[in-house]
Parts: structure tokens; C-alpha cells; sequence
């Protein structure tokens, strides 16, 4: 387990010199000139060059990157070309804030997602079936952005009970994790709903059932677990996605994460910020996707003995 | 059983990671946010919104809006514009000019910086130095070719070349005076650990969602009114409104032109309005087809409604423009009359330059969202003559180089003339030199017009400024290189506990005077 | 020898069979699955009014026509969704729009099935190293949120309809090629591709006609739920400013630009809001009927 | 009644209703078991076994599945009439059921030794560490060594795994052991290992069985009582003596003669022509007259009852009614 873990971790090192190269690659070869960017819309072309020069940009490609890779493996990721702030520090101040979005989001979307999926496979056709499905639909269709302009006018104007936006406490996380979590509690109550469906028909229910094991012990405890591996893929592809798609909801909510950053960023060619963003995202969602698969391991004993091997 | 263990002392550490991670997050409930309207007594702190986070509090190293209106709280200029564009002294008490390019200041005595170091000359000297090394405001204070110390409290600036507009110049927040020890402890990170000598002292920055600061007791005009400020970064228009109306916003910049009337009809809020210095302009590429032909852009002028833009993109908050330069700014020459709406005419000029039949082209703008509505206007509106027009959005980074090698047919710009001085509004814009990315990106050329704008930058009579600026302005209208459009009214929502606001022309409001009732 | 390709041309041949007759079988499942064909019709209507939009309204007169005076007018018979934020007919906008996100959907799927599939298929036939390769190259894209690939690709090539088809289409390439590789894996194993190399098939041959259409059953689902999400990912990306180019009428477009009218005129964003909603139902329902239609388990 | 009497089935039907029309799974059958009897159950696939089994545990899905009528009488109760949570009581713990497939029958995420003391948590009242110990015995008694409680189904092969099922089984000494074709899956040289364990432990438990099989050769091996099924109906039942010395429908027949017999020469095996009909269309009459070589017309109308031709052998054809002249060879 212990040499799979580290296989792994190992693995990361390509994967982030992929992804600094693919983005790399794209901010460097289209329009927008960031030296341009820094000067705004009047600065002689003299300057532009002279800044050009300054920040290395005439330099070939290959060159910048290595550069790049280079001072990175040192831990300096540079400095904002927007902000002149360090990179890793405006990061450091953001990403968790952006973290935390994502993981209560998912922890919403846990905690509605598989007790209504697996309710409602329990109760199939019930009405209870019917509410939460369409409940479910109704959730993965609706763009998310639009869902969190209406909580805000429902809940903040209406009502009076939540902040509006920003990160003033714990009560403003409420409205923003729901907004981003919707479409995810919506997918999770799908799979957890279909793959019970699925684990209730196996023969070792039946196996279950005529040893006598009450029924609601067949689904809690021998349904449930192995229930729950499709389901936890799903989280950890849904927390991946989440944490990339956390952009929209921290737009409408002025939540200060790494999204709503990142996105300026690449408006603004500011190529530092835009590289460390991106490896620390993709650092997470490595780590999410290694901590699903141990979860794996844990749920599975078939996975597990694959992973000693 | 022993794996399980293993797996669980990992698990516990990776969620001990991640709250570490998250408790690096900001975790200070705002304690007084609330109180929209209802007067509490002791309240002395300010929540003020706007659209961006600022980008960086060090005056020198950006020239942005949302970064101008926090520095300038926190810092002071040698010269300082008030509300009516008047210039008056700042950290400069008094000034005289020595000689056409030579400028004696005497600075006031007893200031301090948040720091608690005294405001000396060499401050001055450092802080102007450092502007003229900044990639990004050099052109600003680009006119001034030395600083001389006289003493602790008088220094000597002089300009390579007579500069008529200097004065305006170093009343912009980009010339603000910063600290020497300050910037030198702070080093690259002085963006973050701001140091002035203005009303109120930076506490803390939020990335990307507030700024705090804290009122500045030794501020030599007398400690503010108010204890505390925060500006916070609120990016949707209308959740800015929707701040003031739940209270907890005491005042937001910029609300939504459809807003306005909530806020006005309001019975806690009120909209605060004003003219700014900021023109909207279409640009037209003078060197490329058809619009080389003048006639050609004057049909377009004639062909856009001005009037119905205001009306309908920014629901009447702005003001028919006759000229590149708005009234607040000096020597605006109000004789020019605005190209009417008329599309007659339009279509006439565009038969006599050979286009009975119209022709294709296209629009660029960036993803602004007033600008595509701009865009889709115009557009209707110029294939009325004929014209038919694509838009074309593109990221600002690529609009900002393509537009500057003259790639473009048609764009939508806007301008601010921050210094309220002509020069500033005028020279980047029209003068030949300044083609492409210097600003001009309607490559326009007119040898008379650079004439004049020469003329008034190195002319320090007023008078003779405005003559010059005046003339320009007529030509330039004449031969119509661009649209222009109109002069935007700037709005600001508040409470109606919030007392003493003023709207600064250039965007950037001193909150000094600010109290609540 | 001959008596040997015969048969395995008969294995080959009964294999085609079988599939006719499997398709077959599958629509007769998903004929049977209410929800499945109540998303199937609302689809069929939707298509269908995309297709006959120029007959229901002109575009140059009706949907991009501005009428500033009668900006954000209520429904009323005239215009039953009201108009927008230029007086421009909502209803009139929302049928062209089908066309727009549908158009933008399908292609980007299309994209992404085409080259992840084809990447997937790759990978998996042949295995060893190249397989590697792909997969390694698919990888990294993964850990690239698929939204911030978009958002880079469409800054970097600038707004426009095809930009955007092709960004979101590049960014769910990993998915399918995943997908497809996974199937390809599980099919090259059996018997029926043994035949057919047996009988001296290319690989290109084997490639286009055993294994992808037998890796066709996931792919045709999750394109399916893939379609519903490059509309929502439409969505998203006008909400940031880098939708398709105005004044063409797309629904995430609508939906966002009118967004600061929300309090003011309800029929400005709900109706738009309702569309992609209706959409992506109508797609999901009949997803999950393909999803159950399709699996051989179901069967019994 | 007689003392001796344990299972008394009688006219129970079961149908699965399903969109594509109902089948008749379970055509009115009638089954009588004694106590520590072994009863072979034979048909081919889909005749109806494996729900009848299901049936008298009471597991048949619903829906699609429903038992439409008759009655189960265990130990003189009769099973369909008593409460779910009763009839738990007595699933594996009085009546307890070996399923086809072991590959599939064991949960993949618990260990065997979970799997087997559970059961007996349920039913006796032990602790869970002396259930465990006495699970641990159980895996010792069908010959798996008690080390090896805490692995994993995954870590078996097939027929170590229907040994911890018999196990599982066996845990909490049923009365009646249903084992639904237990083999099938299984390798041949471990068919007879797993035979013959479950065999030796019946008698030791003096367990009454249900053995269903489609092998004749193992009915002859292990059982007491056959009963032959054909499309939900037991066409005959006799003892094993009976039935293999003087087999009387002529679907036993042909099941005698589509297995090949070393004794007797014979040229060529007889395979029964055609195929089992669709069991959501069955035929009228005689469900087995579209096969039979010896149908008539009438075979088609009249549905036949079933005769007692000697004690305790019973048949269901229409010549043994006497309206059908034939006469029935092997």
C-alpha cells in the first residue's frame, strides 16, 4: 500500500510538468501581449519592448519554460505580472477559501446525495422515488450561476437570513456551497440510486436475505458498502470538477477564491499566477483522486490486494 | 486490521492538511456590518463595495481604478484636485514656477506617515525618482527631468521641456508620496504593506475580498470621522445594490444602470450622482478602407444615436459628447455642436464616397458588458445605412495588441482624462506619435492637430493652453476619426446615514470627510 | 483452410446480425421506458422547431431587430415570453437559440467523441507504449479542471461559436478517450476479433468495424449527458464573458447577459432559464433510458 | 400429518408479471418431504426450480415475482400466512438455502468469517466473538482452516467458497437445507468433493435437503425422493428406486435417454427434440405434448392430473389417464 502511495505521488511529477507545458504553451502562443496588459491602453511602443525585455518574454520558448521549471522546483513560482504580488503567497491566501467552498459543497452533496439515492432505491417507484429523482434532474439541469443569483434574491433580499456575498463567517459559506453542490448532490443521488438498484439484485443479497438479516440491515450493511464504490468515484470526479468549476459560483457570490483568480488571470496573460493556479489545482485533484482511490482500498478488499501486489 | 489502522492515520492526515489549509481562510465575522439606515449612534466603521480588487497599494506600481480609490485614502500627492477640478495644495503647501521649466515647492511641516517618520524632502525626491523607473505611471511624470533638495522642506522639480499640465499631473494618485525607509524595508512587497501619509493606515488585505483600513490619528488635517474602512470586492453589479438594500454595505460604487431607481426609491438609501471624466468612444481605423475616407465616418457618426444609448445601455446616466474631452475638463471647447442623429445624411455621405450600397465590416470590443451593448446598438443601428457590421469580442490582452498593429476595422473604447487636463485626455488619443499601442489606435494623423497639442504641452499660460486645446478639439471633430459618444455620469449608492460623500470626478472619492449621522 | 474462413466470415456475419437485431432490441427497451421517450419528444421538438425557426420567425427582422422603445416588455399575446433588455422578442430568440445550443452541443460532443474516441481506441487495440503515451497525455489533461481548459482555450482563440465548440470539445476529450479505451479493452478480448484477425484484417478495418461499433453503447450515453453538459458549459462561460458573439441569440447568453434584470423583468431570464433546464432534462432523461436500455444486464 | 411430515407443499403457483406478460413460473406443484429426507428436484433450466425454492424461503423479487396460491406447511405451519419478520426468524436458521453460483453468492467486502457468524449472531444468542469462534468451527467442519476467517471471498476459488456457503448453511443446524444446483458452477473433480461434504453433513445433522439438480446422476448419488419438473409443473415424483427403475412420463424418459449410459448399450443418445417453450406462451393441454413423441391431439386440450401409479409414485400424462393410447419405451 505504502510502494502504491508512492508510486503515485511519483506519478504527480509528469503530470504537473504536463500541465505547466500545455498551459504554459497556451498562454505563450496566442494574442495579448502581457507586457501590453501591464500598461494599459497607452503605452508607447518603446516601453512595451523595453518591459518585454525586462520580464523575459523575448526570450525563445523553451527557455521560459525550462525557466519557469526551474525556479518552480526551488518553490518560486514568481511574481504576479498583475499584482507584482508573490504568486504562491496571493495563492496560498485564496486556495484554501476555494478548498473549503469545494469541500462543503461536496459534503452537502454527500449528505443529501446518497441517503435520498439510496431511499429512493430502497422505495423504487414510491413517490418518494418520483420526488427525489425529479428533484435530481431538476438539479444537474439548471446552470448553477442562475441558481445562486436566486438564492441570493430568495435568501439575502427576501428573507434576510444569509450574507449576500464575500467570506464573512461561516454563514456566508451556506449559499455558495449550495449553489455549487446542487448539480453534484443531484449526480450522487443518481449513482448512489442506480447503483444500489444494481448491488440490491447481486446474489449475495439474496445470500443476505436467506440467512435472515433484516432488511434494513441488508441495505446498511451489505448493500451500502458495496453500493459505494461507484459512488465514491463519482465524488472524487464531482470534487474535481467542483474545484474547476467553483469559478461561476465564487463570480456570483465575490467569494475570494482561486477560481474567480484564475480566470482574471488568463484574461490578463498574467502567465505566473495562471501556472501556479493550475498546479495547485492539479496537485488537489491529484491527491483527491489518490485519496479515492484508497478509499477504494478500504471499501474493496478485491482493490486492495491489487494495490500490495 | 493493522492496514485499517495505517489507512486511517493517512486519512486524518490529509483532512489535517486540508484544515490547515482552510483555517489559513479568513475566519473574522464582520462584527458591526449591519445597521442600514437605522442610525445606530456609535458607528464609525465603513463598508464601501466595488467591482475589482484592488491590484496594488503601491501608487507607483498600477494605475488602476480600483487600486486608485483605496490608495487614495491612504496617501497623499504634493498637489490635490478637489471635487471641482480646482487645484489646491497638498503635501505641497505652496508652490511657485521659477522659470518656464524650473518648479520651487515647499512641503508642509509635521507630517507623518503611518510609520511614524516625518515627511522630509528626500521622501519627495525618492517618491519621484521611483515613479519615473515605474514601467506603469512613468508617462505620467514623464515631463519632470530632475528633483533638486533644497532642504528638509523644499525641493525643485524640473521639467526637460516646458510642461504646461504639471501641476495636474502631480495631483494624480499615481504621483502619491510614499515613504523611503517604508519601500526599502518592504521591498518587492510593498504592494501589500502600504506606508502614506493620508486619512487612514492600511490593516489588512483579504486577496480578493477586502481591504481594511484603520483611521491615521496623526493625520495632519485632523484624525477622520470614521474608525475604520473596508472596501470589499463585490463583482456582480446588482449583488452591490442588493449589499446596501440587506445593510450590509454602507455605500457601493458603481451601481447597475438598472439599479438606480431601487436605490433612489429606497427609504434607507440614496444614489449620489456626478459627472466623470470618462468619454466612451467608437474608434474607426483611419488607415484602413473604407474609413480612410472621412466622409465614410462621418456617415457613421451621423447613423449612431448617441442619445439612445445613454438611454438605453446606461438608462440615462451619461451625457451626449461633443468633443473627445468632457466639461470637467479644462479648455472643453462647448461651441463644438455633436453630430445629430441622422441617418439621412449619413446615407448621403456614404454615396458621395462611393458606398450607395453600404459595405461589411466589423466591431471589436472586449467582453465589457456595456461595450457589447454598444455593439449590438451600433450595429443596428449602421446596418440601417447599410452598413453591415460583425462583432467581434476578444480578450482585452488580445484587443489591446491587435488594436495596436492596426488590425481592426471599427472598436469601442473609453477614455478617462484622470488629470482633467486636456493633455492627458487628448495627446495619447490624437497625437500622431502615439499610434497604436501609445493609445491612438484610430491611427489618426493630422498635422495641425499634433501642432496644437505640442503647443499646449509646453505652454504654461493658461490661456493659451486653452486656445490651443480648443482648436485641436475642433479639427479633430471635424474630421471625425472616431465616435465619440458620451460623458459618463458616475453613480454611488449609500445609505442615508452616510454623510459627507463626495463624488470625485476622476472615480477615486476621499472618504476623509465621510461620517455617519 | 477454405472451410475455416468460411466459418469465420459466418462468426463475422452472425456477429452483424446480431447487431441489427441488437439495436433493434434496444429500441424496443427504450420504448418501453416512459421518461426515456418523454425526453426523446421534448428533444424531437426541440429539434424540430430549430429546424423550422425561419419559418416561425425572421432572423434579421424579429430576433436580432432591436425595438429600444419597448425594451423588457411583459408577455402579452403578441410576444407570449415578452421581450428583452433591446425589445427583442424572447420567444422568437429562444427558437433560434435551439438551433445555436443545440448546434453548439452536438458539435462539441462530436469533438470530443471523435478525437477521444479515436485516441481511446488507439490506446487500448494497441496497448504497450503507445497506450502509455495517450493515456499519460490523457491524464494530464484530467487534472486540468475541464472548465479552466475552456475558459484558457477560448481566451486564448477569442470568443466566437466555433472557438467555443472547440474549446469545450477539447476539454471532455480525456472522458471519452477513457471510455473508449476501457470498452475497446474488454472487446479486443473476444472471440469475433481473433476471427477477423484471423482472416487477415487490417487493424484500421478491425478498429472501424468490430471494435467501435461494439465501444458504441457508453459512448452514445455519456454523448448523450455529455450534450446536456457543453449547453451548461455555454452557460458558464458567457456568464464570464467569453460566450458566443452577440447579437446571435444562445441561451446561456441570454440567460446571463439579462441577469441584471432579473428583479425587474422575470421573463427576461426565466424563460432562457427555462430552455437550457427543459433541455438538459429532456437529455438526461433520455441518457439514463439509453444508459438502461443499452445494458446487456438488463436484459433477462 | 404424519410425525414424521416437514414440508407439505400444495398447489403453489408463482408468477412472474413483467411487461412482456406473465409468466407461469410455478404451476401448481405439490411436494412432501420428511424429516432428514433428501428430495432430488430435476428439470431442465427454467423449469421452475430455482422459484420454487425461492418460493419456500419466501425470497421470490417482488415484483416482477408473486405467488398467486397454494401453501407451504413447514413443521405444520403453513409459511404464506405467517409475518415477515417471523419467516426471518426461520430463514437460515430452520430452512436454509445453497445458491447456484458461489462466485456470486458471497458479499466481496466482508470477510467469511463475518458472513458465516452473522447467521448465527441472528439466530442463536451469542456474542459476536463466540459467533465468530463458532463460525470459526463451522469453516474447520466443511475442511477450511479457521486462520483463514478474515480473508475475502476474492482470496477462495469457486469451491471454497460453496464450502463456506455450506457453512454459512449449515451454521445454525436448519431442518431443511434447500441446495439450488450447488455443482453446477463448480469443476468436476470438485463437484464430487463438495458433494460428498454436504452429503456427510446432512446426515450428520440429520438435515432434510431439497436438492435441485438438472444431474441425474447425482440425484441417484444423494437422494431419497425425486420429483421432475417441466415448464412450473411436476410431471412425476417417485422414490429414487422407482423412478430410476421404472420412470413413467415420457419426459423422464427422455431425460434418461439424453445421458449416456455405460451399462446398457446403447448407439446413440437420444436428445429430447425441440426446445422448452416460451414460458410466457405456454402451450394448452399438456405443456410437454409440442416434445412428446407419444402427443396427440388431445394432449393439447386436456391438461393431464396427476396419478398415482404405485405408492408414492405419481404421474402427470394423459396415458396414464388411459384417454391417451401408447405405449412408453425407453
Amino acid at each position: 500500500m505504502h510502494k502504491y502511495i508512492f508510486k503515485r505521488l511519483l506519478l504527480l511529477i509528469p503530470v504537473l510538468l504536463g500541465v505547466t507545458f500545455i498551459v504554459f504553451t497556451i498562454m505563450s502562443f496566442t494574442p495579448g501581449d502581457p507586457a501590453q496588459l501591464i500598461l494599459g491602453e497607452s503605452a508607447p511602443p518603446e516601453k512595451v519592448e523595453e518591459l518585454r525585455a525586462e520580464m523575459g518574454l523575448d526570450d525563445p520558448f523553451l527557455v521560459q519554460y525550462f525557466r519557469f521549471v526551474g525556479n518552480a522546483l526551488r518553490g518560486d513560482f514568481g511574481r504576479s505580472y498583475r499584482t507584482k504580488r508573490e504568486v504562491f503567497a496571493e495563492i496560498f491566501a485564496r486556495f484554501p477559501n476555494t478548498l473549503i467552498l469545494t469541500i462543503v459543497a461536496i459534503a452537502i452533496a454527500v449528505a443529501i446525495g446518497i441517503p435520498v439515492g439510496i431511499i429512493s432505491a430502497t422505495k423504487q417507484y414510491s413517490l418518494m422515488d418520483s420526488i427525489s429523482m425529479v428533484g435530481a434532474l431538476l438539479g444537474v439541469s439548471m446552470p448553477n450561476f442562475w441558481l445562486g443569483l436566486m438564492l441570493i434574491l430568495a435568501f439575502s433580499v427576501g428573507l434576510g437570513w444569509l450574507p449576500f456575498a464575500g467570506f464573512e463567517g461561516a454563514s456566508s459559506i451556506i449559499l455558495p456551497a449550495i449553489t455549487l453542490g446542487t448539480g453534484a448532490a443531484a449526480i450522487i443521488t443518481r449513482m448512489t440510486r442506480s447503483s444500489m438498484l444494481e448491488v440490491i439484485r447481486q446474489d449475495y443479497i439474496r445470500t443476505a436475505r436467506a440467512k435472515g438479516v433484516a432488511e434494513k440491515k441488508v441495505v446498511n450493511k451489505h448493500a451500502l458498502k458495496n453500493a459505494l464504490i461507484p459512488v465514491i468515484t463519482v465524488v472524487g470526479l464531482q470534487f474535481g470538477y467542483l474545484l474547476g468549476g467553483a469559478v461561476l459560483t465564487e463570480t456570483v457570490f465575490s467569494w475570494p477564491g482561486v477560481g474567480r483568480l484564475l480566470v482574471e488571470a488568463i484574461k490578463q496573460k498574467d502567465t505566473p499566477t495562471v501556472l501556479a493556479s493550475v498546479v495547485f489545482m492539479a496537485t488537489t485533484f491529484s491527491f483527491v483522486n489518490l485519496l479515492v482511490d484508497i478509499l477504494y482500498a478500504y471499501v474493496d478488499p478485491r482493490i486492495k490486494s491489487q494495490y500490495s501486489k | 486490521m493493522l492496514k485499517n489502522k495505517k489507512f486511517i492515520v493517512i486519512l486524518s492526515a490529509i483532512m489535517v492538511f486540508a484544515l490547515v489549509l482552510t483555517g489559513c481562510g479568513p475566519n473574522n465575522p464582520e462584527g458591526d456590518n449591519g445597521g442600514g439606515g437605522d442610525g445606530e449612534a456609535a458607528k464609525d466603521s465603513l463598508i464601501i463595495a466595488q467591482g475589482a480588487d484592488a491590484k496594488s497599494l503601491d501608487p507607483h506600481g498600477t494605475n488602476d481604478q480600483p487600486s486608485s480609490r483605496v490608495s487614495k485614502q491612504i496617501y497623499n500627492t504634493l498637489v490635490e484636485q478637489t471635487v471641482d477640478m480646482e487645484l489646491v495644495p497638498g503635501l505641497a503647501e505652496e508652490w511657485n514656477q521659477v522659470d518656464e521649466t524650473t518648479w520651487e515647492f515647499k512641503i508642509k511641516e509635521g507630517v507623518k506617515f503611518h510609520n511614524g517618520e516625518e515627511l522630509k524632502a528626500s521622501d519627495i525626491k525618492f517618491s519621484i525618482d521611483r515613479m519615473l523607473e515605474s514601467k506603469e505611471v512613468a508617462h505620467i511624470v514623464e515631463s519632470i527631468e530632475s528633483v533638486e533638495i533644497v532642504d528638509d522642506y523644499k525641493i525643485i522639480i524640473k521639467t526637460a521641456k516646458p510642461f504646461g499640465p504639471l501641476l495636474a499631473h502631480l495631483a494624480h494618485t499615481a504621483t502619491s508620496i510614499v515613504n523611503e525607509k517604508a519601500v526599502t524595508e518592504a521591498g518587492e512587497d510593498y504592494g501589500q504593506k502600504p506606508v502614506g501619509t493620508g486619512p487612514f493606515k492600511f490593516v489588512k488585505w483579504d486577496a480578493g475580498d477586502k481591504i481594511s483600513l484603520e483611521r491615521f490619528d496623526d493625520y495632519y488635517e485632523g484624525p477622520a470621522k470614521l474608525k475604520t474602512v473596508v472596501f470589499r470586492n463585490i463583482t456582480e453589479g446588482t449583488n452591490r445594490t442588493i449589499g446596501l438594500e440587506t445593510g450590509e454595505l454602507d455605500v457601493a460604487y458603481e451601481i447597475e444602470p438598472i439599479d438606480k431607481g431601487t436605490v433612489a426609491n429606497h427609504k434607507d438609501l440614496q444614489l449620489i450622482e456626478g459627472p466623470s471624466l470618462s468619454m466612451a468612444y467608437i474608434g474607426m481605423n483611419n488607415l484602413k478602407e473604407p474609413f480612410n475616407n472621412e466622409k465614410v465616418r462621418k456617415a457613421v457618426n451621423y447613423a449612431i444615436d448617441a442619445d439612445s444609448i445613454i438611454e438605453s445601455v446606461l438608462h440615462g446616466a451619461g451625457q451626449k459628447a461633443n468633443s473627445p474631452i468632457g466639461p470637467r475638463v479644462f479648455a472643453h471647447n462647448d461651441t463644438l455642436e455633436p453630430y445629430g442623429y441622422d441617418p439621412e445624411k449619413a446615407k448621403e455621405l456614404l454615396k458621395e464616397a462611393g458606398y450607395e450600397n453600404g459595405f461589411n465590416t466589423t466591431i471589436w470590443t472586449n467582453d465589457n458588458p456595456i461595450r457589447l451593448q454598444i455593439a449590438q446598438i451600433a450595429q443596428a443601428q449602421l446596418k440601417e445605412i447599410g452598413i453591415e457590421v460583425t462583432i467581434e469580442p476578444l480578450e482585452w490582452g488580445s484587443y489591446l495588441e491587435r488594436t495596436a498593429n492596426g488590425e481592426h476595422d471599427m472598436f469601442i473604447l473609453g477614455w478617462v482624462s484622470v488629470t482633467a487636463d486636456p493633455d492627458y485626455g487628448l495627446y495619447p488619443l490624437y497625437h500622431s506619435s502615439q499610434h497604436g499601442s501609445g493609445g491612438n489606435r484610430s491611427f489618426f494623423t493630422n498635422e495641425e492637430v499634433d501642432k496644437f497639442l505640442e503647443e499646449g504641452r509646453v505652454a504654461i499660460d493658461a490661456e493659451k493652453r486653452a486656445e490651443a486645446y480648443k482648436k485641436a478639439q475642433e479639427i479633430i471633430v471635424r474630421e471625425a476619426p472616431d465616435a465619440i459618444l458620451y460623458y459618463q455620469t458616475q453613480n454611488v449608492g449609500a445609505q442615508k446615514s452616510v454623510k459627507g460623500f463626495q463624488l470625485h470626478p476622476a472615480g477615486h472619492h476621499s472618504i476623509y470627510e465621510v461620517s455617519f449621522e | 483452410m477454405t472451410s475455416s474462413i468460411a466459418e469465420k466470415r459466418d462468426i463475422t456475419s452472425k456477429n452483424k446480425n446480431k447487431k441489427r437485431s441488437q439495436w433493434a432490441e434496444v429500441w424496443r427497451r427504450l420504448r418501453k421506458n416512459k421518461m426515456a421517450m418523454v425526453g426523446l419528444g421534448i428533444l424531437i421538438i426541440l429539434i424540430v422547431s430549430a429546424l423550422s425557426a425561419p419559418l416561425i420567425a425572421d432572423y434579421e427582422d424579429v430576433v436580432i431587430k432591436q425595438d429600444l422603445i419597448n425594451k423588457l416588455e411583459e408577455p402579452s399575446l403578441e410576444h407570449i415570453f415578452g421581450k428583452d433588455e433591446f425589445g427583442r422578442d424572447i420567444f422568437a430568440r429562444i427558437i433560434w437559440g435551439a438551433r445555436v445550443s443545440l448546434v453548439v452541443g452536438i458539435v462539441a460532443v462530436g469533438i470530443s467523441v471523435i478525437s477521444g474516441g479515436t485516441l481511446g481506441a488507439v490506446a487500448g487495440y494497441y496497448g504497450g507504449k503507445l497506450d502509455t503515451v495517450i493515456m499519460r497525455i490523457m491524464d494530464i489533461f484530467l487534472a486540468i479542471p475541464s472548465i479552466l481548459l475552456a475558459i484558457a482555450i477560448v481566451s486564448a482563440l477569442g470568443p466566437s461559436i466555433i472557438n467555443l465548440m472547440i474549446a469545450i470539445g477539447i476539454s471532455y476529450v480525456p472522458t471519452y478517450a477513457r471510455i473508449v479505451r476501457a470498452s475497446v479493452l474488454s472487446i479486443r478480448e473476444q472471440e469475433f476479433i481473433e476471427a477477423a484477425k484471423a482472416i487477415g484484417a487490417s487493424d484500421f478495418r478491425i478498429i472501424l468495424r468490430h471494435i467501435i461499433p461494439n465501444a458504441l453503447a457508453p459512448v452514445i450515453v455519456q454523448g448523450t449527458l455529455g450534450v446536456a453538459g457543453a449547453i451548461l458549459s455555454t452557460a458558464g462561460l458567457s456568464f464570464i464573458g467569453l460566450g458566443i458573439q452577440p447579437p446571435a441569440p444562445e441561451w446561456g447568453a441570454m440567460l446571463s447577459t439579462s441577469r441584471a434584470y432579473l428583479r425587474y423583468a422575470w421573463h427576461v431570464t426565466t424563460f432562457p432559464g427555462v430552455a437550457i433546464m427543459i433541455t438538459i432534462l429532456a437529455l438526461n432523461l433520455l441518457g439514463d433510458g439509453l444508459r438502461d436500455a443499452l445494458d446487456p444486464r438488463l436484459k433477462q | 400429518m404424519s410425525k414424521k411430515e416437514l414440508l407439505n407443499i400444495e398447489n403453489l403457483a408463482i408468477n412472474y408479471i413483467t411487461d412482456d406478460g406473465t409468466v407461469k413460473a410455478v404451476n401448481g406443484i405439490d411436494i412432501k418431504l420428511d424429516k432428514g429426507e433428501t428430495l432430488g428436484l430435476v428439470g431442465e433450466t427454467g423449469a421452475g426450480k430455482t422459484t420454487t425454492a425461492l418460493g419456500i424461503m419466501r425470497l421470490v423479487p417482488n415484483p416482477p415475482g408473486k405467488i398467486i396460491e397454494g401453501k407451504i406447511e413447514f413443521e405444520g405451519r403453513d409459511l404464506l400466512e405467517v409475518e415477515e419478520e417471523e419467516m426471518r426468524m426461520i430463514r437460515g436458521n430452520k430452512i436454509s438455502m445453497i445458491f447456484q453460483d458461489p462466485m456470486t453468492s458471497l458479499n466481496p467486502v466482508m470477510t467469511v468469517g463475518e458472513q458465516i457468524s452473522e447467521v448465527i449472531e441472528i439466530h442463536q444468542d451469542l456474542n459476536r466473538q463466540d459467533a465468530m469462534k463458532k463460525a470459526e468451527e463451522m469453516l474447520e467442519l466443511v475442511g477450511i482452516s479457521k486462520t483463514r476467517s478474515n480473508n475475502y471471498p476474492h482470496q477462495f476459488s469457486g469451491g471454497m467458497k460453496q464450502r463456506v456457503i455450506i457453512a454459512i448453511s449449515l451454521a445454525c443446524n436448519p431442518q431443511l437445507l434447500i441446495a439450488d444446483e450447488p455443482t453446477t458452477a463448480l469443476d468436476v473433480t470438485i463437484q464430487a468433493q463438495v458433494l460428498d461434504l454436504m452429503n456427510d453433513l446432512k446426515e450428520e445433522f440429520h438435515t432434510a435437503m431439497i436438492l435441485i439438480t438438472h444431474d441425474l446422476g447425482v440425484v441417484s448419488e444423494v437422494c431419497d425422493k425425486v420429483a421432475i419438473m417441466y415448464a412450473g409443473e411436476i410431471i412425476e415424483s417417485a422414490t429414487l428406486k422407482q423412478l430410476f427403475e421404472n420412470p413413467k412420463h415420457p419426459y423422464t424418459l427422455g431425460l434418461f435417454g439424453s445421458i449416456p449410459n455405460l451399462e446398457e448399450e446403447s448407439h446413440r443418445l437420444k436428445p429430447i427434440k425441440g426446445l422448452m417453450p416460451d414460458p410466457t406462451n405456454l402451450p394448452t393441454g399438456c405443456k410437454f405434448h409440442p416434445r412428446c413423441p407419444y402427443g396427440t391431439d388431445l394432449c393439447s386440450k386436456q391438461h393431464p392430473k396427476a396419478i398415482e401409479i404405485e405408492e408414492g409414485h405419481r404421474v402427470k400424462c394423459l396415458i396414464y389417464e388411459g384417454l391417451v393410447d401408447a405405449e412408453v419405451k425407453k
